[in-house]
C-alpha cells in the first residue's frame, strides 16, 4: 500500500460513548511528504470502524491505569483474537497509537506504553475533544437560535443538578 | 506458497483408492446381478424335452455360465458409462486432482472392475458346475482348475479382456456424451438405424468387428489387439476430457 | 413386421434406461463403504469355496460322459444291412432266439417296434428271431454335430412268445434325465474346447425285430392298412 | 509474490461474457472478501482460480501456476461451497479420512473436535445432512485442510446464527495460528466484514473495488436531509447513490471533503455520517434500500 495514513495528533479524538457525536480526521501523506487533508471519517450514529474502537479501547486502558507506562501492549494477533477481527485491522488500531507516540516498539519484544502516554491523552481530551464538543454545541445552538447567555444558563443549571 | 507437491503417479494412486472406497456399489451391483442371474437365468438351466410317442421321454438340463457372462458384459458397458457422470467428476474434484490423474484413476478402477468381473464370472462357472453335479446323469464338457490350470486362467484372461473392452467402450460413449449432449442423438440414431434398417456399421461382414477379437486364435495376438484397442479408447476419452470443465453450470 | 422392427430398438433402449436407473439407485442407497467391502470379499470367498467344492465333487461324484458319435456314424441303416446281409455291429443286437411254431404264426397289432419278416424255403418249424435294440442319440447344442449315444439307458421289453402267438409288449416308459454343463463359449476362446450352440436335436430308432420264418408257417398278421402298417415289412 | 494474479482475464460461456478483462492481485496470507450481487461471476472467478473451469482469455496465475489442470494448484487449494460433491457411500468419518489422504496439512484432530462441537456424528452420511449442517461440515473441511489457498463460496448458506458466528470465529482463530490466503464470498457482508482485511467487489462483469476494507469504509459519506437542502448545498460532490428513506433524502457521496466543508454541511442541517463497509458496498453496487422505490415511483408517474 502506497497510501499511508497518519492520524494527526491534534485532530484525533477518542470517545467513550457511541452516542456522542464524534469526528475523526485523517491526513494522508503523499509521496512528497506535504500533508493534505483528503478524507474525513465521521462517526455519527453508525458504528465506528473497528480499528478506531480498538485504539479507543487501548486508550481507555491507559487512562484508567490498567496499562501502566512501559507495560507490554497486546500484540495485533492477541487483539484480533480478543475482538474477533482481522489482525490487519487490529494492527491498524495499534498504528494509530504508535503514530500518536502513545506506545513504542521494541524490536523483537513487542509494543509498550510510552511513559507520557497517560499525560498526553488527558491533555488531548481536555483541549481537543472538549473544544470540539463546544463547537458542536455552538452549531446546535445556532440552529435553535439560542443566545450565548441562554446557553451558559443551561450549562450552569445542568452542573447544579449534578452536584 | 506451495507446501504440497504431488507426483502424477502418487496422486493417481490416491484418487484410485478414493474411487475404490466410494464406488463399492459398482461391485455390489455386479454381485447382485450375478446372483440374480444365477438364480433366475442359468440356475434353472435350459431344459429340452423330447417325447417319442408313448415310450421315451428324453429330458436334459443344460447348465452353463452364459447368463452370467452376458450380465457381466452388460454391467461392464453400464459401469463404463456411469463412471463418466458429472457426479463422479465432482466427487473427485472435491479433492486434489487434475484431469490426467482423474482419468488414470478411472482407468485403474476400470481395470480392477474388469478383473473382478473376469474372475467372478469364471468362478461362477464352478458354482454352476456344482449345481450340475447334483443332477442326474451328468455330462460335463469342461476342464476344471486342477485338470488344466492353464485353460482355467485363460478363461479369466479372456473374460477380463472382454469386460475391459466393453467398459472402455461405455466409458468413451459416456465421455462423448458428457462433452456434447448431441452425441446422445447421434448414438440414438445409429442404434435405431442398426435395428430398423439393419445398416451395418462395421465394414465387410456383419460380425467382422466382433470376429476381430473372437476369431483370434493366438492368445498373444488377442492380448495385443485388446491392449491396442483399450489404449485407443482411453486415448480418445482422455483427449476429450482433458478440455472438459468441471462443475460448470 | 415393420412395426416389430421399429419396436425392438425402442424396447432395448427402454431396458437400458431401466438398468441405468437401477444401477444409479444402487449408488444412492445408504449402504456404507464397509458394507460393500464385506460384501465383495464375502462373495469372492464364497466363489473360491465353490471352486474347491466343485473340484472335489467332480472327483467324488461318479459321472461318465456317454460315448460320442459323429453325425455320419449315427445313421447306420439297420434294415438295409439286415436285408443285404452286411455285418451288423454286435452292440445292436439285443437278443437272438429261436422258437418252435406249428402251423401258423399269429401276431397281434403292436406299436413302437419295427418288424421285419424274412421268409425262407425251409419246412422246419423253427423261427429265428433277432431283436435289435432301439437307439437314441442326442445332440446337446453341439455345433459340430457330435451326438451323445445314450442308447444304453433305454430299457426295452422283448417280444413274448406263447406257442404260435408273438406279442410285442408295450415298451416300458423310458424317462431319461441328463444334466449337462459346459463353460460359456466366450470363455473357451483359447481352451480348445468345443463351442456349443443353443439348439439341440436327437436321432432315434425304435426296436427292430427280425424274424426268419419258414414258408410252411402261415402268417397271421394284423391288418396292414391300419395306422401302424408300415411297421411291418415282409420279405418274400 | 501475490497468491493470485489475473491479467485481462475474461470468462465467457459461448456468447455470454461472465467476467470481462479482470486485472487483479490477491495478496498472500490475507483474508479477502469477495462480494457482488447475484450472478456477477463471483463463483465463476473462484472456479477459475480452483482450476475447475478454464479462462477464456487473459492470464490467470495461482502461486505462479495456471490453475487449469495444475496438480500443484489443486493440491494447495481447496474450494468449499454448498454444491461440493461428496460421495454418498461415505460417512462423515470416511470423508475426513479421504481429506487426510489428499491434503498434507490436514488436521484430523481439529476436524473431529469441530464436528463434535457442531454436533455432527462421524457415522452420519453426508447426503442426509440438512442444508445448514452440510454447510457446517463443508466449512469444517475447509478450515481443517489448512490449504495455502482456501476459498469459501457462500459458506454460511443455511447455517443458523450461532453456527455462522462459530464458523467465522473458528476461521479467524485458525488463520491466526496458520496464516494463509483465504477468499471468502458471502451475501452477508455485515457478518464477515470484521474478519476481512481486503475486499473485492465485483459489479457488472468487472472489479468495482479492491483494497483494504478500511479504505472502503472511508470512501463515502452519507448525507441526510430534505431533498431541497441537499440540492442547494451538496451538489458539488459526486453522488454515488440517492434514495428516499421516509421523509428524509439520503445521498451517498464521495468522501473528498475538507473539514470546513463538513462543518458547513452540518450547519446547513445536513446529517453527515460514515458508512459501514457493507453500506458502502451496497451503495457502490446500487443495492441500498429505497432503490427499488424508483421502480414504483416511475410506475405511478405513468
Amino acid at each position: 500500500m502506497t497510501i499511508l495514513f497518519i492520524v494527526s495528533q491534534q485532530y484525533l479524538y477518542f470517545y467513550l460513548h457511541y452516542t456522542i457525536k464524534m469526528r475523526i480526521v485523517h491526513y494522508n501523506s503523499n509521496a512528497l511528504g506535504n500533508l493534505k487533508v483528503v478524507k474525513f471519517l465521521l462517526e455519527m450514529d453508525g458504528e465506528k470502524p473497528i480499528y478506531i474502537q480498538i485504539a479507543e479501547w487501548l486508550e481507555t486502558e491507559i487512562i484508567d491505569g490498567t496499562l501502566q507506562a512501559d507495560d507490554k501492549v497486546y500484540s495485533q494477533y492477541q487483539l484480533a483474537d480478543l475482538f474477533n477481527i482481522n489482525p490487519a485491522t487490529a494492527g491498524k488500531g495499534l498504528t494509530i497509537l504508535l503514530d500518536a507516540e502513545l506506545i513504542y516498539k521494541k524490536r523483537g519484544l513487542g509494543t509498550f506504553v510510552s511513559a507520557d502516554a497517560r499525560e498526553k491523552l488527558l491533555t488531548k481530551r481536555k483541549s481537543g475533544r472538549l473544544s470540539r464538543l463546544v463547537q458542536e454545541l455552538l452549531n446546535e445552538a445556532a440552529l435553535l437560535g439560542l443566545q450565548e447567555e441562554q446557553l451558559i444558563k443551561l450549562i450552569r443549571a445542568e452542573r447544579k443538578e449534578r452536584s | 506458497m506451495f507446501t504440497t507437491q504431488w507426483s502424477v503417479n502418487e496422486l493417481a494412486k490416491r484418487q484410485y483408492l478414493f474411487k475404490l472406497s466410494t464406488n463399492g456399489a459398482v461391485f455390489t451391483t455386479l454381485i447382485v446381478l450375478q446372483i440374480i442371474g444365477t438364480i433366475f437365468i442359468s440356475g434353472a438351466g435350459s431344459t429340452f424335452m423330447n417325447d417319442w410317442g408313448e415310450g421315451i421321454t428324453f429330458n436334459f438340463t443344460s447348465i452353463s455360465n452364459d447368463g452370467q457372462v452376458g450380465l457381466t458384459l452388460f454391467w461392464a458397458l453400464i459401469v463404463g458409462f456411469l463412471l463418466t457422470s458429472a457426479a463422479q467428476r465432482n466427487e473427485s474434484f472435491s479433492f486434489v486432482t487434475n484431469r490426467l490423474t482423474f482419468q488414470l484413476a478411472n482407468f485403474y478402477f476400470i481395470c480392477t472392475a474388469a478383473l473382478l468381473g473376469g474372475v467372478t464370472t469364471v468362478l461362477l462357472g464352478s458354482v454352476m458346475k456344482i449345481v450340475a453335479l447334483f443332477g442326474d446323469n451328468i455330462i460335463i464338457e469342461t476342464t476344471g482348475l486342477l485338470t488344466s490350470p492353464l485353460d482355467f486362467f485363460s478363461r479369466i484372461l479372456v473374460m477380463t479382456a472382454y469386460t475391459l473392452l466393453l467398459m472402455m467402450i461405455g466409458y468413451l460413449l459416456g465421455t462423448l456424451i458428457q462433452f456434447s449432449k448431441l452425441f446422445i442423438v447421434l448414438f440414438g440414431l445409429i442404434w435405431f438405424m442398426y435395428f430398423t434398417f439393419g445398416i451395418n456399421l462395421s465394414v465387410g461382414e456383419g460380425e467382422s468387428l466382433l470376429y476381430f477379437y473372437y476369431g483370434e486364435t493366438s492368445i498373444l495376438l488377442f492380448i495385443l489387439k485388446v491392449v491396442v484397442s483399450v489404449s485407443v479408447l482411453f486415448g480418445i476419452s482422455f483427449f476429450v476430457t482433458n478440455r472438459l470443465e468441471v462443475r460448470n453450470p | 413386421m415393420m412395426i416389430f422392427m421399429v419396436l425392438i430398438p425402442v424396447l432395448l433402449l427402454l431396458g437400458l434406461v431401466l438398468i441405468v436407473i437401477f444401477t444409479k439407485n444402487m449408488k444412492r442407497t445408504r449402504l456404507k463403504k464397509k458394507f460393500h467391502r464385506n460384501f465383495i470379499f464375502g462373495y469372492l470367498l464364497l466363489l473360491l469355496l465353490g471352486l474347491v467344492v466343485a473340484e472335489v465333487m467332480e472327483r467324488k461324484v461318479e459321472h461318465q460322459n456317454p460315448p460320442k458319435v459323429n453325425v455320419e456314424d449315427v445313421e447306420f441303416d439297420l434294415p438295409a444291412a439286415i436285408i443285404e446281409g452286411t455285418p451288423i455291429p454286435e452292440k445292436f443286437v439285443l437278443a437272438k432266439r429261436s422258437h418252435k411254431v406249428k402251423g401258423e404264426l399269429v401276431i397281434p397289432s403292436f406299436t413302437n417296434a419295427y418288424l421285419l419278416i424274412e421268409r425262407t424255403p425251409d419246412n422246419s418249424h423253427t423261427i429265428t428271431e433277432t431283436v435289435y435294440t432301439p437307439e437314441l442319440m442326442a445332440n446337446i447344442g453341439d455345433e459340430n454335430d457330435v451326438y451323445y449315444d445314450v442308447t444304453e439307458r433305454l430299457e426295452s421289453a422283448l417280444p413274448i412268445w406263447e406257442s404260435n402267438l408273438m406279442t410285442v409288449p408295450k415298451q416300458p416308459l423310458n424317462n431319461i434325465q441328463y444334466t449337462f454343463y459346459h463353460d460359456s463359449n466366450i470363455l473357451n476362446q483359447f481352451t480348445g474346447e468345443k463351442t456349443y450352440g443353443y439348439s439341440s436335436g436327437s436321432v432315434s430308432r425304435s426296436m427292430t425285430i427280425h424274424l426268419i420264418v419258414p414258408e410252411s408257417i402261415v402268417l397271421k398278421l394284423p391288418e396292414l392298412e391300419n395306422e401302424y402298417g408300415t411297421y411291418i415289412d415282409v420279405i418274400e | 509474490m501475490p497468491a493470485i494474479t489475473l491479467k485481462n482475464v475474461t470468462k465467457s460461456y459461448r456468447s455470454i461474457t461472465v467476467l470481462n478483462q479482470l486485472n487483479l492481485e490477491i495478496r498472500e496470507n490475507v483474508i479477502t472478501g469477495l462480494v457482488g450481487r447475484n450472478g456477477v461471476g463471483k463463483t465463476t472467478l473462484m472456479k477459475m482460480v480452483a482450476g475447475f473451469i478454464k479462462e477464456s482469455d487473459g492470464e490467470l496465475r495461482v502461486f505462479g501456476e495456471r490453475p487449469f489442470n495444475s496438480l500443484k494448484v489443486s493440491a494447495n487449494m481447496i474450494f468449499i461451497d454448498d454444491m461440493m460433491g461428496f460421495p454418498d457411500a461415505l460417512t462423515l468419518g470416511d470423508l475426513l479420512m479421504e481429506c487426510d489422504r489428499f491434503y498434507e496439512n490436514w488436521d484430523q484432530d481439529l476436524a473431529m473436535r469441530l464436528l463434535e462441537y457442531f454436533k455432527l456424528p462421524l457415522t452420519l452420511n453426508h447426503r442426509v445432512l440438512s442444508k445448514g449442517k452440510r454447510s457446517t461440515f463443508n466449512a469444517v473441511v475447509g478450515i481443517a485442510t489448512r490449504c495455502p489457498l482456501t476459498m469459501f463460496d457462500e459458506p454460511i448458506t443455511g447455517m443458523d446464527a450461532g453456527a455462522r458466528r462459530d464458523f467465522y470465529r473458528a476461521l479467524l482463530k485458525d488463520y491466526l495460528a496458520h496464516p494463509r490466503t483465504i477468499l471468502l464470498s458471502s451475501h452477508h457482508m455485515e457478518e464477515m466484514e470484521d474478519l476481512l482485511e481486503d475486499i473485492l467487489i465485483i459489479d457488472g462483469k468487472s472489479i468495482a473495488f479492491h483494497g483494504p476494507i478500511t479504505e472502503l469504509q472511508e470512501k463515502f459519506l452519507s448525507l441526510q436531509a430534505k431533498e431541497s437542502v441537499l440540492k442547494s448545498h451538496a451538489t458539488r460532490y459526486g453522488v454515488v447513490h440517492r434514495s428516499n428513506a421516509g421523509p428524509m433524502t439520503e445521498w451517498i457521496v464521495d468522501n473528498e471533503h475538507t473539514e470546513a466543508e463538513v462543518d458547513e454541511l452540518k450547519q446547513a442541517g445536513i446529517r453527515v455520517s460514515a458508512l459501514s463497509a457493507s453500506e458502502a458496498y451496497l451503495a457502490m453496487t446500487g443495492q441500498t434500500t429505497g432503490g427499488v422505490d424508483d421502480v414504483y415511483n416511475a410506475m405511478e408517474r405513468e
